[in-house]
């Protein structure tokens, strides 16, 4: 695990979801986004637990995860942008960005929709025997849906190796946990299903990485499923759309004072892993590579009205 | 003089003058409080109902609409709003297998007043999971009313009539409708459901719409007329219990039908319109092959010129007018 | 509390049950039904803890609870039959008996259906300001469905009158918890909605009635809902055609030798309540009671077939 | 020598066959296993191919069809089997939203091959959750195709051809076709998804159906052989894609089409068979109104009687053949 390369990867998250919001807010995106600042150490430090051959399946607030797992930042740009040589060739958007043959499984913009994907994933590899495992992640708001409840069961009584990550950044939409459950932990659901449940700072790469570790390697050995909960935070709105009715600008202060990245950066100048300040030239890189992405994208090739009538079957 | 609000505020002042009339009606959806919804249709409410009665829940869609059925039963008069119609798929059985079904299965010894509202429809860029227009399954069962008002004066007239029905109805409104102004009084008043509207009179063609694409076949109408076609215009308002009656008067008339539906084509409500016309006297009142405006049979694709290319529009129903008008063949030729 | 008639309501399911079971084996009735033969003492344990005004939703497996609610069994016998004067007019058969207006609000055909409903009565109950209290039963095959997750929690968070009882015959047709579920108990599922959980022997109905009675009082005093685990088996099979492939028939005289109303009868012999053998009296009484429902339901009318298309809409 | 078996024992043949092959193919349902599954579909399989290949679930429709859509994009041949088409409701999301649509959201890049099987229909006395018909959705939702076999020969072909099919199959078997039996080959072979079937020949009424009701269409045809009237009858046997081809063929010769579907009338697929031959050329070659024989817009009542009245029957079909042959207005008139 090269510490360095896991910063810049979250700082590539961060400016890439920077300057889409910055595009929605321009008008120059159609539809919707759902941006991952903040949660950045989620994606990065549970996907850095990962082998060659693991899968993960997304969400709706997906690009931080796509990013994390290696998706190419082109590609990403220019579906987003509707282009031909987006992933989904402009037919999918923000919300599906998918890389089905290296592993991505597919951002979903169903809340809870890919929970029974990620098992189905795990099913195949344990009926093949092979040691590898599925990452699903999931939002607070997906603890509420009732596959939750489906799916972990499946899981747990089946020895299925897949780690549940749900996001806890204390919203859905408006909906915050305090006023959506009765109870302190999402974790604490877990034992209902017989499965090892833990609660994880989610602002700390460090901490997640371990957890997400140890819960793969678990699974890899057959020992089945766990539901890691990372307590985070989002920073931005909802979707482009939104006026942040439901909580305070000093609990968004409160929250950023516990940056992901400044935490792991600091730490890192604290190891001696990074020079004092070495992370605002990383950032200003990423930043440069983001620009770059969105511009390149830019000038991609629409697809061809008529290839919306392609696809529906194989 | 006109009194012009938005479709968005026709709705909201109807379920706030039912609210205020009836301490049993609620609002009951995801994020309906202070985020005022997701398309703003509930903002202010909160404020004055409070929380008991404009009722953030979870992401729990079978759950609370669920629990709303069990409200109505008790005799309250519970409104669910589901955030984009996609997602009544996590409801289907609450809908189908329970609100549609309880009064018959019980004999006829219940009655469950549900009012379940949602935004259909495409054109946003939201693709393919926030884009659709299923409202023809649910007029295929049974127990179930479907409404889907396309003007400001429509949705609060409906909307208040569906809030007095004793069966559920589902209520469709249009993410692109939202911004509509239109006239509407600010006293109550009711529109039956299941009544239709002829919008727009005229000799040659019957055009048949309902919700946004009513508009596209007005607009069409407009363009038309020009070129000395004058369509008459039927919008239909509520598609379950179908008003077949104000279809058949106008076919008969012009004897010359086109459909305009947004959703897909196959297997769409647009099929209903027409097999009731061809299935009865009516059509020996036909003289051209009737046709379909809908959506391509694909899911909705992101790109904004991709989702253009599959959607309905009123260029679509002008020429599928003018091919109609054209076609010089069969019987007649 | 009169026990004696407790005792005889036990008895009038019983035999309910036994006599529809027979009706089927002779292809006398139409369509399926699901008995309730070695459960009657949650039924009853469960309603005789509740008051006046207070409802309940039930499941396919519903006689048990109708009769401890106190439908009429001349009506319920007729709507087994298919006919006019039974509770459904005949359109709705075992699986749809209901009496709204009394509190029964029905039975249900889909696992988990009507688990949303009861939060539903609960919801009125505390909207209009009354301490009634809605009990949900259902199996623990309802247990696996999603919608068990979403009404648990909404009735958590907004402490709703409900008391959850789950049934646990071990088996959800052919499926037993032992595979279904990788935990020991389906009460530990509470405590990650933040409510109460018990697990009661269901064979017992006194264990039962206090377990209901405190939950009753909880939820009527504002204290939110519980869920209740009751051990209970299931001594016929699934429903009219099983043959039973599942399970041994050792295991099935297993669970009969702790009858719930031999050991009720016995408890109030022992407490000097019941006179010796006096039970075998009750039950001859309930038998001909049963007899005498069918009978009179098979002279009923049936419905006009034109009704078919009545009742549709109100 | 012809091979009779049941319905039951060739859908069983089909998939141990398929299963043999390939051992990526399993079945997973509820009750599949030692229980043979709800209609004894299975029965026997799960001593064959154990628990892992035949896997008995929770009740679970979401998280489990969740599961096998996983499993099929990550190259596995899954088989779900709902129990009774009524709890498929519960699966709603995961069949609409997810595997119609990943192929195409993903823009080309996936594959689904799911086959969920699941039997519909009237006729046991089940009542309104556990006989409904509701195939008509999901030839409504691009993406899916939707295979609704009537005999025993074509269970076993079609089913085969759905398990090689790289898209997402809707197979509708009916409780009332289980026990029929019919010449079925024990060697493999697969009948297209997509083609209908001419079972019986005739001139002068086009009599289209699908599943159990098919069998009501023929048995309508011989009784009115003895009336002089011919009945070409086609099954279609797949209902998304629709073999629109072979029905305008026929209707082009007949000049009058009867659509026969056991599904409720209004909005029911009946609706796009008839559509799609009057939107085209075919409607000049109606010489009658078109008709549908359908369930009535009823949920299916317990009682025997009364679910016999709301349901077609080859009654009904004999009624509607001569009525439609009697009518003498309208532009022949
Ligand atoms: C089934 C469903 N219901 C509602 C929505 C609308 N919606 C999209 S995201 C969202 C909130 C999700 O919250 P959470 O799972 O916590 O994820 P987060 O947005 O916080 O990352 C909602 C309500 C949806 N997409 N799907
Ligand atoms: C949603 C749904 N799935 C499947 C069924 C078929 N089914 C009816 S009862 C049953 C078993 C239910 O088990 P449980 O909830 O434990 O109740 P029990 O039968 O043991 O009383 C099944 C699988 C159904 N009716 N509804
Ligand atoms: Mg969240
Ligand atoms: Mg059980």
């Amino acid at each position: 695990m090269n510490h360095k390369e896991l910063l810049e990867k979250m700082l590539l998250i961060r400016a890439f979801d920077e300057k889409v919001n910055e595009l929605y807010a321009e008008g120059k995106v159609h539809g919707t986004a759902h941006f991952y600042v903040g949660q950045e150490a989620v994606a990065v430090g549970v996907i850095s637990a990962l082998r060659e051959g693991d899968v993960i399946t997304s969400t709706h607030r997906g690009h931080g995860h796509a990013i994390a797992f290696g998706l190419d930042i082109d590609r990403m740009a220019a579906e987003l942008l509707g282009k031909a040589s987006g992933y989904c060739h402009g037919k999918g958007g923000s919300m599906h960005i998918a890389d089905v043959k290296a592993g991505m499984l597919g951002a979903n913009g169903i809340v809870g929709g890919s929970m029974g994907i990620a098992c189905g994933a795990g099913w195949a590899f344990r009926r093949r025997g092979e040691e590898k495992v599925a990452v699903c992640f999931f939002g607070d708001g997906a603890v509420q849906e009732g596959i939750f409840n489906e799916a972990l069961n499946l899981a747990a009584i089946w020895d299925l190796p897949v780690v549940f990550v749900c996001e806890n950044n204390q919203y859905a939409m408006s909906k915050s946990v305090k006023t959506a459950f009765d109870t302190d932990t999402l974790s604490g659901r877990a034992s209902g299903y017989g499965m090892p449940g833990v609660t994880v700072d989610g602002m700390s790469l460090l901490e997640v990485h371990e957890v997400a570790s140890e819960a793969a390697e678990l699974a890899r050995r057959g020992g089945g499923p766990t539901l890691i909960e990372a307590i985070t935070y989002r920073y931005l709105g909802h979707s482009k759309s939104d006026a942040n009715l439901y909580r305070t600008r000093e609990e968004i202060q409160q929250w950023r004072k516990r940056d992901p990245i400044a935490h792991f950066a600091s730490e890192l100048e604290k190891r001696g892993e990074l020079q004092k300040d070495e992370w605002r030239e990383l950032e200003h890189a990423a930043r440069e590579r983001i620009e770059e992405a969105f511009e390149k994208a830019s000038e991609q090739p629409e697809p061809e009205p008529e290839s919306a009538l392609e696809d529906v079957y194989a | 003089m006109p009194r012009d609000i938005t479709y968005r505020e026709a709705v909201r002042e109807a379920m706030t003058q039912a609210m205020r009339e009836d301490d049993s009606v609620f609002l009951m959806g995801e994020d309906v409080g202070v985020y005022g919804g997701a398309f703003g249709v509930s903002r202010g409410m909160i404020e004055e109902f409070g929380e008991e009665r404009v009722v953030d829940t979870p992401l729990s869609e079978a759950g609370f609409v669920g629990l709303c059925i069990g409200t109505s039963l008790m005799g309250m008069r519970p409104i669910a709003e589901i955030q984009f119609s996609d997602f009544i798929t996590h409801c289907m059985d609450q809908l189908v297998n329970q609100a549609a079904k309880l009064r018959y299965m019980f004999g006829g010894e219940a009655e469950v007043p549900l009012v379940l509202r949602t935004p259909g429809g495409a054109g946003t860029g939201a693709a393919a999971q926030h884009s659709q227009s299923l409202e023809d399954w649910f007029i295929h069962v049974p127990g179930l009313k479907v409404v889907m008002p396309s003007t400001p004066y429509d949705a609060k007239g409906l909307l208040l009539a569906s809030l007095d029905d004793p069966n559920p109805v589902i209520f469709y409104e249009h993410k692109l409708l939202y911004n509509k102004k239109g006239d509407v009084p600010e006293e109550q008043y009711r529109i039956p459901v299941g009544e239709a509207r002829i919008s727009r009179e005229g000799e040659d063609v019957t055009v048949v719409a309902a919700g946004l694409v009513h508009h596209h076949a007005l607009e069409a109408a407009d363009a038309l007329s020009g070129e000395g076609v004058e369509a008459e215009v039927v919008d239909l308002r509520t598609l379950s219990p179908m008003d077949h009656e104000t279809v058949r008067g106008s076919v008969e008339k012009t004897g010359k039908l086109v459909v305009v539906e947004e959703d897909v084509k196959t297997a769409g409500w647009g099929a209903e319109v027409i097999s009731r016309i061809v299935e009865s006297e009516s059509f020996y009142a036909l003289d051209r092959a009737p046709a379909r405006v809908a959506g391509a049979d694909t899911p909705i694709p992101y790109n904004k010129n991709l989702e253009a290319f599959i959607r309905p529009s009123p260029e679509k129903v002008i020429e599928a007018v003018r091919k109609l008008l054209d076609v010089k063949v069969g019987v007649y030729s």
